[in-house]
């Protein structure tokens, strides 16, 4: 079938060379879906990118104080405002979330269907808290502080309407990544990455580098949240 | 310049297979070709009706519902350009044509043309039906994604085509949509219009992607044994990179359609400043409408190489076959599509130097626009010199071909009028422009685009094109388009703004009345003649002359297939194994002037080939 | 044969039309012929390589048409030439572009003696304003404009007290002498051009752009609005008069200034109280807010 | 979808994958502590630009499994953020440019 052997290509700049010269596949021994998750992603960062471009031009040329964030997502705890709180947990969950996907995809390679089904659980468990949070987050600022995507009572009205719409660009990203996570979790457990069972949709087999696949989109949006934290909470 | 060409003796160091290199068994065997790296690939073969012509999974099927559809909407925007032409050559004749009209025409017709048009016909039809069969691939590698991005697309032309019957019509914003006055009144089709065209080109970006992805892995990660990135047609390369742009562009656009909706939807202000209105102020504050147009342009640039490039590689491949000879200087057409691609992210702003952006960025993006010019112009020169000590076979093709050479050289010149920071100031927004871009990304790609009809044709269907009509075709459409726009850059220079319901009472203005008329005779004969072409398809796809198998006695693999026209799965039992690229026609010593990709060295060994 | 014919009369023909044409551009009456002639250098180097390209090609047709037996050559590349036709671009843009960023250099940089002139647009007209005396414009808001305050000026800026308004299509500018045109859109965008001026730029709402031009022909001018602004785009006119200083000034004294427009309306309380009440926009604008909190 | 042979992939030991886990949560850390600690200017920016930039690194290379592909994908990936990086650049200059033009020429009322 294939004589492909990863480890007797050569690596580094030299094997990229030969590897874009080289016929049939340029990405070698990458699978299609994992090849295409990837150029997919590139093509969102794009998407992400103009938004916080957007975000940081607006937020550059506009003449009225932006709010501070700092102070407009601190949480009260015990009577004292802490900054950011809420936030910060939301981050750790992310994190956390993003550990048990890669836990996940380590067992998914080793086809250890239990360790990789609960981990994915994990993982869609992870992602669900973390929307409820920002559902939170979402609620409070809406109801109890009275931002709204057409003005908000501390400053810039632009303020609002990017917070809505970047994190509810990501939030919608975390929440299709949920549904997915479950889906395959049930997948998972359900054997179809060992017997190859075909899709309902594509009928093509299964396999468990779907799990590799879900675990880079997964990565991907903990990776735009960093840049979400760094630029929106923390700026 | 000619003696520098007279033939060099053969560089017998550069024959160099690949098969030596790599596998260190092969020294000996010419023939040798890397084993095939991934299995077969696991295809869905459709049963009913609607699973084999309407949902269907196989590339050939989706490249030719692209294409209709996409000719569809071509077709509306024909029609509207008639209208346009018809109250600008003749005003108030047709009462029926007031300003709003007018501009929802302009704004439609732009959209449709650039967009659903040239965008989705190169990528999503031409790119269908060529990269699976040009690459040696059976299929796509993700048939089904490919499947919903057409239905996407369809969609996305539904919903277009829904604003015309929206209270309010059509948005009439003109197709760069520029906020503020794109979403306020004073602009027709401010309501729904505008909504639904956002709606309709963020559903575009969406199925566009699907497909995007599909054509860039196949190309990537598909293609048969002995296809290196290095042996692909032109024509793959021309898609592939524009793919890439279109990936890495649409992104922009999407922002930016997601951005207005919320402005117009939820009043924020993105890009809503203060802004009066019947002495009043709206409710928006601070926002910024260059940003728009930095998006907008972030995506519009890219897009103008996402019609350029596949028109570019198609053309390299229909000059090469029917002129017989080697495309000039392979190695560096492919740089320059890839370098033009790169550089295309680079010089957005080019069409906003007098938008009131900051005045440094003119200097960088006048550089950085006029750099792109350097591999563009070389690109032409390699065209050119294919034709040179060739074996011209002057077809409808070829004549295609040769109308987009002119054509395109024409608009590339007055482009590096208006990427030039300082022209540019007097001739932008002004009728320069529209003669330059209809010159260069309408007039130029749709020659390529009816050249690869006659082309491929055959391939499709089994059957030629009628010659007959075809000349008569193309020389309607290109001695018309050639008069429609070359006298237009001249009502540039007169300082006629585009954009203008009508040309008013100005002096200068008035002196070209004569103008205009001729201009808009000249249009409806060319869209006119437009209805030959449907004519001879449809003939054709009957009566035409049977084609057989390679009528062109070309070298690329879409002509190897074992059934002509291909079916599902292209290759029948065995995938082709590729030897060679796809230009080794006139080789001195070869039997025939031409030999296909599948050839092996062992079979030709007289042939004196230079490159593998 | 028929072929390279026709192909060749487009080139002839091109060229023919391009030294005969009737159309051309109407005669410069500001300083920057500098821009007329980068298009007429843009011209020879493009219109040549055009020429030069075409009649390769056209050549190509007659020389090298198809003959059943032929066999075209095969040289995949030749380095050499491929250099040397991209030296001679590089050497032909980069031609181009330098004269072209000296002209745009000159472009964005302001002479210090220009006058100030406000161009405000409107959908779909134009205004102006002028600064008085003290040759400075005085500072403004779009947000605070009213009928009491047609452009807008901050009441407290002293510098806004002597600004002439001229709240009509016209505008009148000294001959040779530069202007510098501030932009200002109270809605959407627009675009101050005049062709024989050659210059043009954008008017953005929610911020100010410039350019400059120094008129030197005395006579009357067409504005036209040159950045799509909605249904009336084609029928936004204005006009400039480039007049000596007698005339301009007889002109100037016949316009009316802020603070006279204020004396005017100042007996009407109601006005004053508009006044006071927008210029503490901030608490005005948190009303606004909570207007909208219950929406 | 294709089968490629996944025995060749290598598997990496767990240790690895909880390793960069904890650093994620210790750069986050330090991160929220450049807020807590209210720093402000370039000090601010520099701090927060480098833990973030250190963040999306070590995810791309290591959750991501980046580190372990070969150069053609990771080039393929990260050579197209030179455009977003001219892109943000210009715009941070545009933004620059557009605020001084409104400060320059409006006065902002009240605020």
């Amino acid at each position: 079938m294939s004589d492909l052997n990863l480890d007797k290509l050569p690596g580094g700049f030299k094997g990229m060379s030969e590897d874009i010269g080289s016929d049939q596949t340029t990405f070698k021994g990458v699978n299609w879906g994992k090849a295409m998750m990837w150029i997919f992603l590139l093509s969102d960062t794009f998407v992400f990118s103009c938004f916080l471009v957007a975000y940081m031009k607006v937020r550059a040329s506009v003449v009225e104080p932006w709010p501070y964030p700092s102070e407009v997502f601190a949480l009260e705890m015990f009577g004292v405002p802490v900054p950011l709180l809420l936030i910060a947990i939301m981050t750790f969950v992310l994190i956390t979330s993003s550990g048990t996907m890669a836990l996940a995809v380590k067992y998914g390679y080793e086809k250890n269907r239990k360790m990789c089904g609960w981990f994915v659980l994990l993982t869609a468990i992870g992602g669900l808290t973390f929307v409820g949070m920002q559902a939170f987050e979402w609620s409070k600022l809406i109801f109890h502080d009275g931002v709204r995507p057409w003005g908000n009572p501390f400053g810039a009205e632009q303020f609002g309407a990017f917070f809505f719409m970047i994190t509810g660009f990501h939030g919608t990203h975390v929440s299709i990544g949920v549904i997915f996570l479950f889906i395959f979790a049930r997948k998972v457990f359900r054997g179809d990455f060992d017997t190859g069972r075909r899709g309902y949709f594509t009928t093509m087999k299964s396999d468990y580098v779907a799990i590799e696949i879900l675990g880079l989109y997964w990565h991907f949006v903990d990776l735009v949240w960093v840049f979400i934290f760094a630029f929106f909470y923390l700026w | 310049m000619s003696d520098e060409l007279n033939i060099n003796k053969k560089r017998n160091d550069q024959i160099k297979t690949k098969s030596s290199a790599t596998s260190g068994r092969g020294e000996t065997d010419i023939d040798y070709v890397r084993p095939a790296e991934l299995p077969e690939q696991d295809l869905y073969h459709g049963h009913s009706f609607i699973t084999k012509w309407i949902f269907c999974q196989d590339a050939k099927v989706i490249g030719v519902q692209y294409t209709l559809t996409a000719v569809f909407t071509g077709v509306v925007g024909l029609i509207l350009s008639w209208m346009m032409r018809m109250q600008l050559g003749y005003p108030d004749l047709f009462p029926f044509l007031t300003a709003e009209t007018y501009y929802q025409m302009v704004t439609m017709h732009g959209m449709i043309m650039v967009v659903y048009l040239l965008t989705a016909l190169f990528l999503g039809g031409f790119g269908n039906y060529l990269i699976p069969l040009m690459v040696g691939a059976r299929d796509m590698v993700f048939p089904y994604v490919n499947m919903i991005s057409f239905w996407m697309f369809f969609v996305a032309v539904v919903v277009l085509m829904a604003s015309f019957f929206v209270p309010g019509g059509p948005t009439g914003s003109g197709w760069t949509l520029y906020p503020p006055q794109a979403i306020l009144e004073g602009t027709p089709g401010s309501g729904y219009g505008i909504l639904l065209m956002l709606i309709s080109l963020s559903l575009f970006v969406i199925g566009f992607t699907m497909g995007g992805l599909n054509y860039v892995i196949t190309i990537l990660q598909a293609r048969t044994r002995g296809m290196s990135l290095m042996r692909m047609p032109l024509t793959i390369w021309g898609i592939f990179t524009a793919t890439v742009l279109a990936l890495l562009a649409f992104p922009a656009l999407l922002v930016s359609s997601i951005m207005m909706t919320l402005d117009k939807v939820l009043e924020t202000s993105f890009f809503m400043p203060t802004i009066i209105k019947a002495g009043e102020a709206l409710s928006y504050d601070g926002g910024s409408p260059i940003l728009f147009q930095h998006l907008f342009w972030f995506f519009g640039h890219p897009e103008v190489y996402i019609v350029a490039l596949p028109a570019f590689g198609i053309v390299s491949d229909l000059i090469s076959v029917h002129s017989r000879k080697n495309i000039f200087g392979y190695r560096m057409m492919v740089w320059a599509i890839v370098g033009i691609g790169a550089l295309s992210f680079f010089v957005w702003a080019h069409h906003m130097y007098v938008s009131g952006m900051s005045p440094w960025f003119g200097f960088f993006f006048a550089t950085t626009t006029l750099i792109i010019a350097v591999p563009t112009a070389l690109k032409v020169y390699n065209w050119i010199l294919t034709l040179w000590r060739g074996n011209i076979r002057i077809n409808t093709v070829m004549l295609f071909c040769l109308g987009f050479i002119v054509t395109f050289v024409n608009g590339g010149i007055t482009g590096i009028f208006l990427g030039n920071v300082a022209v540019d100031v007097p001739l932008s927004d002004t009728y320069f422009v529209i003669a330059h871009f209809h010159m260069v990304m309408g007039i130029a790609p749709l020659m390529v685009i009816f050249g690869a009809i006659y082309h491929w044709f055959p391939l499709v269907t089994g059957r030629f094109l009628d010659e007959k009509l075809g000349k008569w075709h193309f020389w309607i459409t290109f001695l018309g388009a050639y008069s429609i726009y070359f006298p237009m850059h001249y009502l540039g220079f007169i300082g006629v703004p585009r954009r203008y319901f009508e040309m008013y009472d100005s002096p200068y203005m008035t002196s070209a009345v004569g103008m205009n008329e001729f201009i808009s005779l000249a249009a409806f004969i060319v869209g006119a003649a437009q209805f030959i072409f449907f004519y001879n398809l449809v003939k054709s796809l009957r009566l035409g002359k049977p084609a057989g198998k390679n009528p062109w006695k070309a070298n690329s693999l879409e002509w190897l297939t074992p059934d002509v026209p291909p079916t599902h799965g292209n290759w029948g039992e065995k995938l082709p194994v590729v030897h060679r690229w796809a230009y080794d026609y006139g080789v001195p010593g070869a039997k025939e002037d031409y030999i296909p990709q599948t050839t092996a060295p062992s079979e030709v060994k007289d042939a004196e080939v230079e490159k593998t | 044969m028929f072929t390279g014919l026709v192909f060749l009369a487009v080139i002839i023909g091109s060229i023919i039309f391009h030294v005969w044409t009737p159309w051309w551009w109407t005669d410069i009456a500001s300083n920057w012929s500098a821009m007329d002639d980068t298009i007429i250098l843009s011209f020879w180097i493009g219109g040549g390589v055009f020429i030069l390209v075409c009649l390769f090609m056209v050549y190509c047709i007659f020389r090298y048409q198809y003959k059943e037996g032929r066999r075209s050559e095969y040289k995949p590349e030749d380095k050499k030439l491929e250099k040397g036709l991209t030296w001679l671009t590089t050497i032909g843009v980069v031609a181009l572009l330098a004269p072209g960023l000296v002209v745009w250099n000159n472009y964005i940089r302001v002479p210090d003696n220009a006058i100030q002139v406000e161009v405000m647009a409107w959908q779909w007209g134009w205004k102006y304003r002028l600064p008085g005396q003290d040759g400075k414009l005085g500072e403004s808001n779009n947000r605070i404009i009213s009928d009491d305050n047609p452009y807008g000026l901050n009441i407290d800026d002293p510098n806004g007290k002597d600004d002439v308004f001229v709240e009509s299509n016209e505008l009148h500018l000294l001959k040779d002498r530069p202007v510098k045109i501030l932009l200002r859109s109270i809605d959407v965008l627009h675009n101050f051009y005049v062709p024989q001026f050659r210059s043009k730029m954008d008017a953005v709402p929610g911020t100010i752009t410039y350019y400059w031009f120094e008129p030197n022909k005395n006579g009357e001018y067409e504005v036209l609005c040159a950045e799509y602004c909605g249904v009336a785009h084609y029928a936004m006119r204005g006009k400039v008069v480039v007049e000596d200083e007698v005339s301009y000034n007889k002109w100037l004294s016949e316009q009316e200034t802020f603070s006279s427009f204020t004396a005017k309306n100042r007996n009407n309380k109601l006005n004053k109280k508009k006044l006071v009440k927008i210029n503490n926009l901030s608490n005005n604008k948190n009303s606004i807010l909570k207007e909208q909190d219950v929406r | 979808m294709t089968e490629v042979k996944k025995e060749q992939t290598t598997t990496h030991k767990i240790g690895i994958y909880l390793w960069i886990w904890g650093l994620l949560f210790v750069l986050s850390f330090f991160s929220y502590m450049v807020d807590w600690y209210n720093f402000q200017g370039l000090l601010r920016w520099s701090l927060i630009l480098f833990f973030m930039f250190l963040k999306a690194g070590l995810i791309m290379a290591f959750f991501m499994h980046l580190f372990w592909e070969r150069y053609a994908l990771v080039n393929v990936l990260l050579w197209p953020m030179t455009a977003i990086a001219c892109f943000v650049g210009l715009m941070v200059a545009e933004g620059k440019y557009t605020v001084f033009s409104r400060l320059f020429y409006f006065f902002v009322g009240g605020a």
